[in-house]
């Protein structure tokens, strides 16, 4: 059992050009900067990232962008970024937009072994061309499939030896449901700890989904609506 | 007429006690200022928190908390974080009392377009497919009419649907129509707004409940 | 928000004869004792009753058994219980048995709006007559249903006044998602706490799926196999 | 000839460091007693658990914390508890690298059939067919012939299937065989057993590797 790695570096090593990648977050809210930095720095291109948004300018996916890694984009929100837009309309980059909680349901589909699921979002709509039509119990679903990603990269608050995940508050988002569904899951951790030293009963992804981990470094946890109140 | 704030506090008035609430983002997000004394709501947040309180103090800010519009928030006592699936999960099961959403149309059939312009840069549909597709009970707070003038309740949306068959009730700047078979029934003018002016901003069809009133915010 | 009650006998004061409900528990482990004892007080009959186990004689689901209560059984493994068999054999009493992963994810399915899930469990097999199989990335699966079920019976070890309920260990089972799915969710607490002294990152059941909730009193907590070492 | 034990520490040479493994109610409880020094591999049990320990000592003993055959047992460290829908989910997604089961008969063809013998109390196929539908790696613990020694391993199942073509792997009290497309390949031989003895109990398609050799144990 040997899932701990020295750092991002280490655990995107062997992502490929063209590779499908999913990465969690909401926002930048609970995102993998660590590995998302190390691809950069890897110059992986022609990826496929599926991930709710597209990070910002020079912050998340953002960053990815910026250096054209980024072949298409699956997600349910785009906008709050300048250089994604501009390639969008100069059609460098390919967008598929999918209601956000069909595309969370097909993460979860995807880590729970279900080819596909039934949903009634988007039914109707453009979102619903090409797409099976059933009907249940007189209401319509669309028919969904999983998600079939190479690798899985999450950021968790916690994390121990074997894998194990703890997320906190909103930043947990996406991330449990895309630690199931890689092919290869790498979560990067504000806190690694020896395996026993988080409590079983509170574990969000058990270590089975997890195949390597590591503390990362200077997270930034950049806000995009800051908010108070006086 | 009512500015953005007295649609919001009129939407308040449908708040029951116990209701779990998904508010989305602009005018729907102020009635939460406005819910009514004695009556405890539960808002939800579609990226996996239930139990939104009001914005952080300076000190309070936690970047890993934030609701669907990305803002910084609290949370109350009881609230509970979920993930994105068991979020959307409890929305699609009907578990959500109550949802508020913003639109650009709503058609007399009760479709609602509210994503997408064409010609316009694309941003996505967010959650808004998902929650007009499964809610059982929602309610559109919008202007009545666009900037040029335009009726926003139409027979028939102009823009891409979100959603088909889904809103219940229009909440706008000149009054309160619920959607039923027969189209829009008027059933709340706002203060200082006439009959003649509703019909003659809505292009669905509008009927004025018998029992029209006036509304009282 | 109202949904404290003063214990099990209200909890269960509107369950009607012919009614569906789930029961939560993995044999004996995690039942809902209270409301159990209640039902049969109550004597409500011809109920369908959806769990993975039928308790043993004398001990949870076996209370209603013994007092003809239950007219149909869904599970996975109805071992242990001479009476359940008594009955089985005698034509008294209806049992459907699922592949215990099938009936997990069909309540889960329920408690998240989904109309059916696939599944490969049980292709081939005599689970499969008179299913829909259908073939995803070459191979086959079984569309099986989300369960419609009026009453979901749970028992987690706390809750707090707003309905919101964290597990113990393996009493979690299918506790959680049963609680998902019932119409109406009646959860029973070793511990009922304040809204507000759970920490909401622990949380297994959101209380948005728990409609009456109360703290149990007399667990017995009764042990099928009693394994120990020296 | 092998006792059960013998076949437990066979199965249990097959475990790899890091496994996640399932093991079925019987003889397979036994393979944990047997894991490789130097090997480190994490039990799931279905009920809802990854990181089986020991059974408990008497102070030990929880009646919330059991195994799929419903026996107190303990965690080891880095458990996890989680429902039973991601149970299964994880089986069915084919996290779970190694999942070892007794059978009442297996096929050439992979088939296996374990749950039910007509005409007997059907006491239900618990998570047996979840398992065999899902799990990528199966190996059957079975002894090679029932007790009027009618073998176990045949062309095809006559008791009720619990899933098709799903086994690799079946160890028994006589030897090892692989299911291939050419049916059983003995690979290996019990001490004691000779390989006429093994064709004589086998009533499926059986090939004999050319590199079979005795068991190691």
């Amino acid at each position: 059992m040997n899932k701990v790695v020295s750092g991002a570096q280490e655990a995107v090593r062997d992502i490929q050009d063209g590779m499908v990648l999913m990465l969690g977050g909401f926002g930048l809210c609970g995102i993998p900067e660590n590995c998302i930095t190390a691809l950069v720095d890897k110059k992986v291109k022609n990826l496929t990232c599926i991930s709710n948004n597209a990070g910002v300018d020079d912050f998340g996916i953002g960053l990815l962008l910026q250096q054209k890694q980024v072949k298409k984009m699956i997600s349910s929100y785009v906008g709050e970024n300048a250089e994604f837009e501009r390639q969008l309309l100069s059609g460098e980059l390919e967008v598929e937009l999918i209601p956000q909680g069909t595309l969370a349901t097909r993460c979860m589909a995807a880590g729970y072994g279900m080819p596909a699921i039934y949903t009634p979002a988007g039914v109707g709509t453009e979102v619903a061309i090409g797409k099976e039509v059933r009907n249940f119990n007189g209401k319509d679903y669309l028919m969904e499939y999983a998600f079939d990603a190479d690798f899985a990269i999450v950021k968790a608050w916690k994390g121990d030896t074997h894998g194990n995940l703890i997320f906190k508050d909103t930043a947990r988002n996406f991330n449990p449901l895309m630690a199931m569904a890689g092919k290869i899951t790498i979560a990067e951790v504000e806190e690694l700890v020896p395996a026993g030293q988080l409590d079983p009963n509170h574990i969000h992804t058990p270590g089975i989904y997890v195949h390597r981990i590591f503390q990362g470094v200077d997270y930034e946890k950049r806000i995009e609506q800051r908010t108070v109140r006086s | 007429m009512l500015d953005k704030f007295g649609i919001a506090k009129r939407i308040a008035q449908e708040l029951e006690d116990g209701y779990y609430v998904n508010l989305g983002i602009g005018i729907p997000t102020l009635v939460a200022n406005y819910v009514p004394a004695g009556v405890e709501v539960i808002l939800q947040s579609e990226n996996g928190l239930l139990g939104i309180g009001p914005f952080p103090t300076e000190d309070q800010v936690d970047a890993d908390l934030i609701n669907a519009g990305k803002q910084t928030v609290t949370t109350t006592a009881g609230s509970s974080f979920f993930d994105s699936a068991m979020s959307f999960g409890m929305i699609r099961a009907g578990k959500v009392d109550l949802t508020v959403l913003g639109a650009m149309e709503v058609a007399d059939n009760g479709d609602i377009a509210n994503w997408k312009i064409p010609g316009k840069m694309v941003k996505g549909m967010g959650g808004a497919m998902d929650l007009v597709a499964s809610a059982k009970n929602i309610i559109v707070a919008m202007q009545h009419t666009d900037k040029a003038g335009n009726s926003k309740l139409l027979d028939a949306c102009t823009l891409p649907i979100t959603g088909l068959k889904c809103v219940r009730k229009v909440v706008t700047n000149l009054g309160v129509f619920d959607i039923t078979s027969e189209g829009f029934v008027c059933t709340e003018y706002a203060p200082g707004v006439t009959i003649d002016e509703i019909k003659a901003a809505t292009a669905g069809r509008l009927t004025i409940s018998p029992n029209v009133k006036q509304m009282d915010i």
